[in-house]
């Protein structure tokens, strides 16, 4: 046991030793320890070092504000991460802990040389500077400002650790299990709310777990403690620890992080590491109490200089005593105790040292009663010590006059400059402040969330007032909820209540231009630095945070901010509330990236949408492509086979006799009402009243604006009901626009939209051959040209399976799309495969399909079209219902940049050297001007062709439609390649195969 | 005003820095300017600097209703490029990058322009097409812009996972090496500080409440917090409220305001050597100077000027970036925060002469505002000065909304089929 | 993440289960030809975006599926009623009386 | 990331303690569409006391006990049937069209239901259910969100669930929903 340990106290179990590493050397510690707390028991301080100037610094705090003891921890391969506050880390056998930001070691750092020059490095000074000569920038300066910045280092593989989200709806969220929301917790409940209560830290009490000597209802606090939170248990309030409420969203949602593994030493596998919590709560309370400033002196960063609110944790929870000679540093009655509390256990309490004149005369006489030398206002000049303080200069303040100074021996220093209610959650919510003049702090005001502030986050102080205040703003909440409640009592002894002064940095009696007194320690923020950013001119917090990065490090401010603002209104002679509050940003501590990811890594990423048909095409060796969140069938390469000789084979094969296609993923409406053919004629170009049932029709969709957002065949079933297709990545936003006409401006139309995308499978074959292998698994219909032509539509049986059968075709060949429910989908594939075999049939995916649809001159709306075209544009305004009164988009088309000659239009490429074109390259008409050039267009599609014979190529070019035989050039890197526009058709333009 | 440089630093160091002066002084407003810009961000404090230097004006104001460079100029990614797809964008961008380079020279205020390459990355067939689209239009406007496989990708920013079955595998990237990042309130401090030497009035705290105009109509001043200011032309360029200022001049814009999120991680040693950005998945990434990984998220789906925004964003933005990141899956995310982007019709801005004589306007930059700061500044001094456009910023009229000649880089990258 | 009331659902419920539908009350012209190419802008672009109480449309979209129009304040986010497609615009002066 | 078969075999998909997850066999699945004014004359044709309220569920009686009737929406209904009901709903409702036009249309296979029981069945569905569970009632049902996608969730007892969702976005879910469980066994 070393000699820091004492035997017996605080919450960690003495029996249970636990060890870990700490760069590289075992560290044996106590179940309940925090690497902090364990080093602290060895007598170490020295776990970091800073960013800027690479101090030595030791631990300051003992919670999740700390700036300093910033580590890297490891459980093994792909589980390191860095910046880790070693005051929250727990131990367990086997941890790998490691310090950062020095080299070669903490003790000894190179990078210390910084130090050394700091008074070149003021704030801000890398905007004065690097500037000459330029070139320097980029090779010189850049990479080395670079090369220093950072304090951890990245993890380098992947994580291996899944994480979990949940959403959770109650009463009563309750931020911080301290005293105050214990008792919000116990009001609500016994009122019937079903309360939640939260806590960042391994156990509930809060202050509690600091204070044992507290009497509650008669009982020392931490067996109160335990019988409070198995009563709350039985109430039914669900207590979460190592919980942080990270951020406070809109109308009472809390975003929880719980940390469930990383404290254990063999996690289970299905145990997520982490998990967040998406609460919304009827109301909320927040408990979180408040945060001990630092006081700002010269040299109050060395190593061994702790927070008296912290040594006092220290002690009191994990038993260890930070030093054996202390002095205490204050403006606040608190630290008094930890003086009075660590005398008790033998450490020798070299002197308190008060800032104020005047101090309570119950602390005077217990300090004289303990020996302890009393120095009341007196200030700090300056410490020493290189890797742990070991002394510090005291001066008596007379008035405005700094007297001469004593250096008093010490291997800590104690310090504390009062208490910050902590208000980041509040903040989150756009909620005022209001400044406290005489505790020179903000408190919370006005807010529009249903949320209560309880206990010391309002400014109270002491634990009876907390349990009092937080017994009163449970039952308010509850009472909000329609919930009659009472607020329990109760009554604290040994209850160590106080106040203090709130200070600026300390009085000194040197050259101010000479002292660096820290505010923000983790980024080497000085007060000098404050007060020079508001000389050069920043005038507000923000800006002043800015320029000096005070309050920007990894604590988000939670040491440095009210300590900053204090120095910088001095030095602007303003009150602080007009210099403003910098707003406190979520997330209240840094926060994993897993667990914002939660559930949505690798496969779950996104949702991966495949058809029914979809295993046949694994199983056959597809290559896959996505298409919005779909799946597609790209091509089904034989083996050795590369992507352009199977689309090449799938082409000829389908052209030559028959290839199945799976169109599941079209997007499919049934338009069903009376009026369903008014509203067919409202929302697309097209003329639909003509249309006859049985009968199919290209259909074209604009946006109001006039361009092309999707198109489809729609086949009309009867006169009342429409099956409309849609483009794949078009099928919600089209069912989503129709839905908006349809509410919105039409509501008087009887006609109703059902998707039925997912109700139908869609087998697509193609090919002279198709009736052929079609027609024996047909019933109740005539498949002939004449009884079924061309664009046809019927209800009909396939292979036993209910069908719904059309005559299109989007190849040029004979073709039928067969749409039978889903759960069918597969075994009529196979069906027709099966059969297929005697016409060599091939199935074919998304490659081929753009091929052949190409060569016969359709488009590909999204490809050929990209949201800037009209159908005029396209080529296809025979799409146009030219009598029709009014369409979606009908308005826009007669705009005069739409009507206005030298339109980007669709026409067809063939290249003179046939080469295959680029999809994306540009066009030019003098292939010989300097760049800039002059383009006219771009290839929007691209392919070999064996029905062509020769490479073929869609483009939109300026006037296109009148350049058709004309020469365009395509200037590529290497070469320009010269092109004839031709139309789009280029194969059967007489369409004699559709008809067979 | 002392002149920035490593000797100034020097000295001043041997002073103990007591004697750097102010780089604005904070003015009250005088009774009348030959112009006034409404919005003191990069913007507005740049098209101020540009009156000044290149048009000789001197009796210029920025006015502001809360602190210079408080608005999105202080809360973006910084993220810098020109690789646009049409000419009009691309040459204005690329007009803005060449004045991004020297920028910092020019302003004697080290804005740390940093051109590390910004890699957008392609994640399935049409994302390829369109991504080539842009490099072949890049490289025939002059522009540079260059195909990288997904292992020359991964090349060039190690941290990036190329699995060939991630959800949304790397299927190529386009590079533009001369884009980049740079300090964003460095701009603003760099230009306020350029404009005050040159005499301009910087007005904080001062919000503007109604644009004035006389019985001709055009302009004759502006009412503030701090009574009426005198003035024949105004500027706006106050982003996200640029409704609002326009508003009361009579002019309705084509323009909605949306809650946009940033977020930083924990500083890390440097590990990002670029920026890369994925639109198929929503993810812009790049690493600060101060080691901490700058992550871009996309806009709530609502209009807002509340500056908050949601957690479900925050969430899927940073599972993007692990998507094509898993190395960063247990870093921290350290600080996220809102501002309100101001977006038309077409995704492009709006950046010169109105109906109103004697008002200009530079609005709808939506979340891309930070990299046209130069050029937007420059360009609109030049038409302001001049009353009429420049060859630069002469597509982005209000007109394109009436007549349909619209810049829809967004639409141009159509999602497909 | 927002919490609305579907006036058709009678429910308040997470934003998740809506879409929102831009500016309410700018209703498509009867004979959109009639309009002049001024008049059209303003419809297809032109939109109020209001810093303070802004009429909007929402969809419940995976739920009952309707649009419908709710008043919210852009600068707290919160909204100060909901009401169906097709009912009269509330009157925005008692609205805000209501909310102090 | 457990990765679901696609082929929705009826059946269990999971079993704990705490919590089991069901394939459900398929049932005929109208989707039904009318104004209200229809709704008494529907109710006639199908013989079951159509339901007005969003979220709530009626049943039919006698031959009509396997047919049950949830409201979605003002205007929109979704009948659970057997394929033998199928002719007759049809016909009723033919029947009336002319008179109270509608829109009828099955969508049997464009969804997968599944039943989720157990203790932690209602903890299970907080893992992508953004609304609160308990604020559906017993008995009734919601068209709502789930991880993203549109889903039909019905509770049926106090530990019993069913949910519903277009059929390509179900591997995803269940796959959700399957780590879910294993979470939960080992809390």
């Amino acid at each position: 046991m070393s000699q820091y340990r004492v035997q017996g106290k605080g919450r960690v179990s003495h029996g249970k030793p636990v060890s870990f590493s700490f760069d590289g050397k075992t560290v044996t510690g106590l179940g309940g320890d925090t690497v902090a707390s364990a080093l602290l028991a060895q007598g170490t301080h020295l776990m970091g070092r800073s960013f800027k100037y690479h101090r030595p610094r030791g631990v300051v705090t003992a919670g999740s504000e700390e700036p300093n003891a910033l580590i890297g921890t490891s459980r093994g391969p792909g589980r390191f991460e860095p910046n880790t506050r070693a005051t929250m880390a727990e131990i367990w056998p086997g941890l790998t802990a490691t310090s950062q930001n020095r080299w070669p070691s903490l003790e000894f750092d190179i990078g210390a040389v910084n130090d050394r020059m700091h008074k070149l490095f003021p704030a801000g000074f890398y905007y004065k500077t690097f500037m000459w000569p330029k070139s320097f920038w980029d090779k010189v300066y850049e990479p080395v400002i670079r090369s220093a910045a950072g304090l951890g280092v990245s993890p380098s593989v992947e994580d291996p650790d899944h994480y979990a989200s949940r959403y959770l709806h109650t009463d009563v969220l309750i931020v911080g299990g301290g005293p105050a929301g214990l008792a919000a917790a116990r009001s609500a409940a016994e009122a019937g709310a079903k309360v939640t209560l939260v806590d960042e830290n391994t156990e509930a009490g809060g202050s509690l777990l600091s204070e044992p000597g507290v009497e509650i209802n008669g009982q020392p606090a931490w067996s109160w403690l335990e019988s409070e939170l198995a009563s709350l248990t039985a109430l039914g309030v669900t207590v979460m620890t190592r919980t942080t409420a990270i951020g406070y969203y809109h109308q009472n949602m809390v975003g929880l992080c719980q940390r469930v593994t990383d404290h254990l030493a063999a996690p289970q596998d299905d145990q997520p590491r982490e998990r967040l919590w998406r609460v919304r709560a009827e109301h909320v309370v927040l408990a979180q109490g408040a945060l001990e400033k630092p006081l700002v002196f010269d040299g109050n960063d060395r190593p061994g200089i702790v927070l008296a609110g912290s040594a006092l944790t220290y002690l009191n929870r994990y038993g260890v005593r930070v030093g054996n000679a202390a002095v205490v540093v204050t403006s606040h009655d608190s630290a008094w105790f930890t003086a009075f509390d660590l005398a008790a256990v033998g450490t020798t309490i070299n002197a308190i040292v008060d800032t104020r004149e005047a101090v309570r005369e119950d602390l005077l006489a217990q300090a004289a009663a303990l020996g302890i030398e009393v120095l009341t206002g007196h200030t700090v000049t300056g410490t020493s010590g290189r890797l742990r303080v070991n002394s510090i200069r005291v001066n008596p303040i007379t008035g405005s006059t700094v007297g001469q100074g004593r250096d008093i021996a010490c291997d800590c220093v104690l310090m504390s400059g009062g208490w910050t209610p902590t208000l980041h959650l509040f903040s989150h919510t756009k909620s005022k402040l209001a400044w406290d003049a005489e505790g020179k702090t903000f408190l919370p005001a006005e807010t529009l969330e249903d949320c209560q502030i309880a206990g010391a986050g309002r400014g109270l102080w002491g634990i009876e007032a907390a349990l009092v205040d937080g017994a009163e703003m449970g039952a308010k909440a509850a009472s909000a909820l329609g919930k009659a409640a009472a607020s329990a009592t109760y009554s604290v002894a040994s209850d160590r209540t106080g106040t203090g002064e709130a200070q600026k940095e300390l009085p000194t009696d040197k050259d101010l231009t000479s002292t660096r007194a820290f505010v923000d320690f983790q980024n080497d923020v000085t007060a000098k630095d404050l007060r020079l950013a508001v000389r050069e001119g920043m005038r507000s917090i923000e800006h002043v945070k800015r320029y000096t990065t005070n309050g920007m490090a990894t604590d988000q401010g939670k040491m440095s901010n009210i300590n900053g603002l204090n120095i910088a209104a001095d030095a602007l002679g303003k009150p602080a509330p007009e210099v403003g509050l910098t707003t406190f940003r979520p997330p209240y501590t840094p926060t994993t990236f897993g667990a914002l990811c939660g559930y949505h890594k690798g496969a779950h990423f996104d949702v991966t949408r495949k058809t029914p048909i979809d295993p046949w095409a694994e199983e056959n060796g597809a290559v896959f492509e996505p298409v919005a969140q779909w799946r597609r069938a790209r091509y089904f390469p034989n083996t050795g086979e590369d992507m352009d000789t199977a689309v090449m084979r799938e082409c000829i094969a389908t052209r030559a006799s028959v290839g199945m296609f799976d169109a599941s993923t079209l997007g499919k409406i049934e338009v069903v009402g009376p009026d369903a053919v008014e509203f067919m004629n409202r929302m697309y170009t097209n003329p639909w009243t003509k249309l006859a049932p049985g009968k199919c029709r290209y259909g074209l969709l604009l946006g109001e604006d006039g361009f092309i957002r999707d198109d489809g065949v729609i086949g009309r079933l009867s006169d009342d009901r429409f099956h409309v297709t849609t483009t794949t990545g078009g099928a919600a936003r089209v069912m989503d626009m129709m839905e908006d006409y349809l509410q919105t401006e039409w509501p008087d139309l009887n006609v109703w939209l059902t998707s039925t995308t997912e109700q139908w499978a869609t087998i697509a074959l193609n090919g002279p051959n198709a009736r052929k292998l079609l027609e024996p698994f047909v019933e109740g219909l005539d498949l002939s040209a004449e009884a079924f032509p061309h664009m046809s539509n019927a209800i009909c049986t396939v292979a036993g399976f209910p069908a719904r059968l059309f005559r299109v075709s989007f190849t040029g060949e004979l073709g039928f799309e067969i749409n039978v429910p889903a759960r069918h989908g597969q075994a009529l594939w196979e069906k027709l495969w099966d059969a297929g075999q005697q016409y060599d049939i091939c199935a074919y995916g998304t490659e081929t399909m753009h091929v052949l649809r190409a060569e016969k001159g359709y488009i590909i709306v999204g490809q050929d079209t990209d949201g800037t075209v009209t159908p005029h544009d396209a080529g296809i305004s025979w799409a146009i219902g030219k009598k029709k009164p009014d369409f979606v988009g009908k308005r826009s088309l007669e705009r005069p940049d739409i009507v206005a000659p030298g339109r980007k239009q669709l026409v067809g490429l063939l290249t003179q050297d046939g080469s295959k074109l680029e999809e994306g390259a540009q066009i030019v008409l003098d292939p010989n001007q300097p760049i800039p050039m002059k383009m006219v267009g771009h290839v929007t599609s691209s392919y070999e062709s064996d029905a062509v014979g020769k490479p073929i190529a869609f483009a939109v070019i300026e006037g296109g439609f009148d350049k058709i035989g004309e020469t365009v050039h395509i200037p590529m890197p290497d070469r320009t390649i010269a092109a004839t526009i031709t139309g789009t058709v280029f194969y059967d333009p007489a369409g004699d195969r559709l008809k067979m | 005003m002392t002149h920035f440089s490593a000797l100034s630093l020097l000295k001043n160091s041997l002073s103990g820095h007591k004697n750097w002066p102010e780089q604005w002084p904070d003015k009250e407003p005088k009774a009348e300017y030959d112009v006034i810009v409404v919005g003191a961000g990069g913007h507005g404090l740049g098209c101020a600097y540009y009156l000044a230097k290149e048009h000789g004006l001197r009796n210029i104001a920025v006015i502001d209703k809360g602190w210079l460079g408080g608005g999105n100029t202080g809360r973006n990614t910084t993220i810098i490029r020109s690789n646009y797809l049409y000419d009009e964008s691309a040459k204005l961008y690329d007009h803005a990058l060449d004045l991004w380079d020297g920028l910092s020279q020019e302003l004697n205020y080290n804005v740390m322009y940093s051109q590390r390459g910004v890699m957008m990355l392609a994640h399935n067939v049409h994302d390829v097409q369109s991504t080539k689209r842009h490099i072949h239009s890049n490289r025939l406007n002059g522009v540079d812009n260059t195909w990288l496989t997904p292992e020359e990708a991964k090349e060039f920013c190690p941290p990036l996972s190329i699995d060939p079955n991630a959800r949304y595998p790397v299927l190529g990237a386009a590079l533009q090496r001369r884009a980049g990042t740079a300090r964003h309130d460095a701009v603003a401090w760099g230009y306020a500080r350029a404009a005050a030497k040159l005499g301009v009035d910087i007005i904080q705290n001062c919000p503007v409440t109604a644009i004035r105009r006389g019985a001709d109509g055009a302009v004759s001043g502006v009412e503030t917090a701090r009574g009426f200011i005198k003035t024949k032309k105004v500027a706006v360029s106050a982003a996200g409220h640029t409704s609002v200022v326009m508003e009361t001049a009579g002019v309705r814009l084509p323009l909605e305001s949306y809650p946009l999120q940033a977020l930083v991680s924990e500083p890390i040693k440097p590990i990002f050597p670029c920026v890369v950005m994925s639109n198929t998945v929503h993810a812009y990434i790049s690493q600060s100077d101060k080691g901490e990984l700058v992550i871009g998220s996309g806009t709530d789906q609502y209009t807002s000027y509340s500056q908050r925004g949601g957690l479900p964003l925050i969430e899927h933005t940073v599972a993007a970036i692990c998507e094509i990141f898993p190395i960063f899956n247990r870093m921290r995310m350290l600080r996220k925060w809102g501002g309100i982007v101001d977006v038309t019709p077409d995704r492009s801005a709006i950046l010169g002469k109105t109906p109103v004589s004697g008002l200009y306007v530079n609005c709808g930059w939506g979340t891309g505002g930070f990299k046209a700061t130069p050029g937007a500044a420059h360009t609109l001094a030049w038409t302001v000065a001049k009353d009429e456009p420049h060859a630069a910023n002469a597509p982005f009229t209000l007109e394109r909304f009436t007549t349909g000649r619209l810049i829809d880089e967004a639409a141009a990258a159509a999602v497909a089929h | 993440m927002l919490l609305i009331t579907c006036p058709y659902c009678q429910e308040t419920l997470p934003e998740a289960e809506f879409t929102y539908a831009g500016e309410a009350h700018i209703a498509r012209p009867a004979d959109p030809s009639s309009y002049s190419d001024e008049a059209w802008r303003d419809f297809l672009f032109v939109r109020s975006n209001v810093k303070g109480a802004h009429f909007e449309r929402w969809r419940h979209f995976h739920g009952c599926g309707r649009f419908f129009n709710a008043v919210r304040d852009t600068v707290t986010d919160r909204f100060l009623t909901v009401y169906k497609a097709g009912e009269p615009k509330p009157d925005l002066a008692k609205l805000l009386e209501d909310a102090e | 990331m457990t990765v679901i078969p696609f082929d929705f075999r009826p059946g269990t998909l999971v079993e704990s303690a705490g919590v089991s997850i069901r394939i459900l066999m398929p049932k005929t699945r109208l989707s039904l569409r009318a104004r209200t004014a229809a709704v008494p004359a529907i109710s006639r044709a199908l013989g079951v006391a159509v339901p007005e309220k969003i979220g709530q569920r009626a049943s039919g009686e006698g031959a009509n006990a396997e047919t049950e009737i949830l409201c979605l929406g003002p205007d929109e209904w979704v009948l659970l049937t057997d394929v033998e009901q199928v002719g007759t709903i049809t016909a009723a409702m033919d029947a009336i069209y002319k008179e109270h036009p509608h829109s009828l249309v099955d969508v049997s296979d464009r969804e997968i239901t599944v039943e989720i029981f157990g203790d932690k069945a209602t903890d299970l569905l907080t893992l992508g259910w953004p609304r609160n569970p308990l604020s559906v009632p017993i008995g009734e049902a919601r068209r709502t969100v789930f991880d993203g996608a549109s889903v039909v969730i019905w509770h049926d007892s106090e530990t019993s669930w069913r949910l519903n969702g277009w059929r390509s976005f179900m591997p995803h879910l269940l796959g959700l929903l399957v780590t879910g469980c294993r979470e939960l066994s080992a809390e």
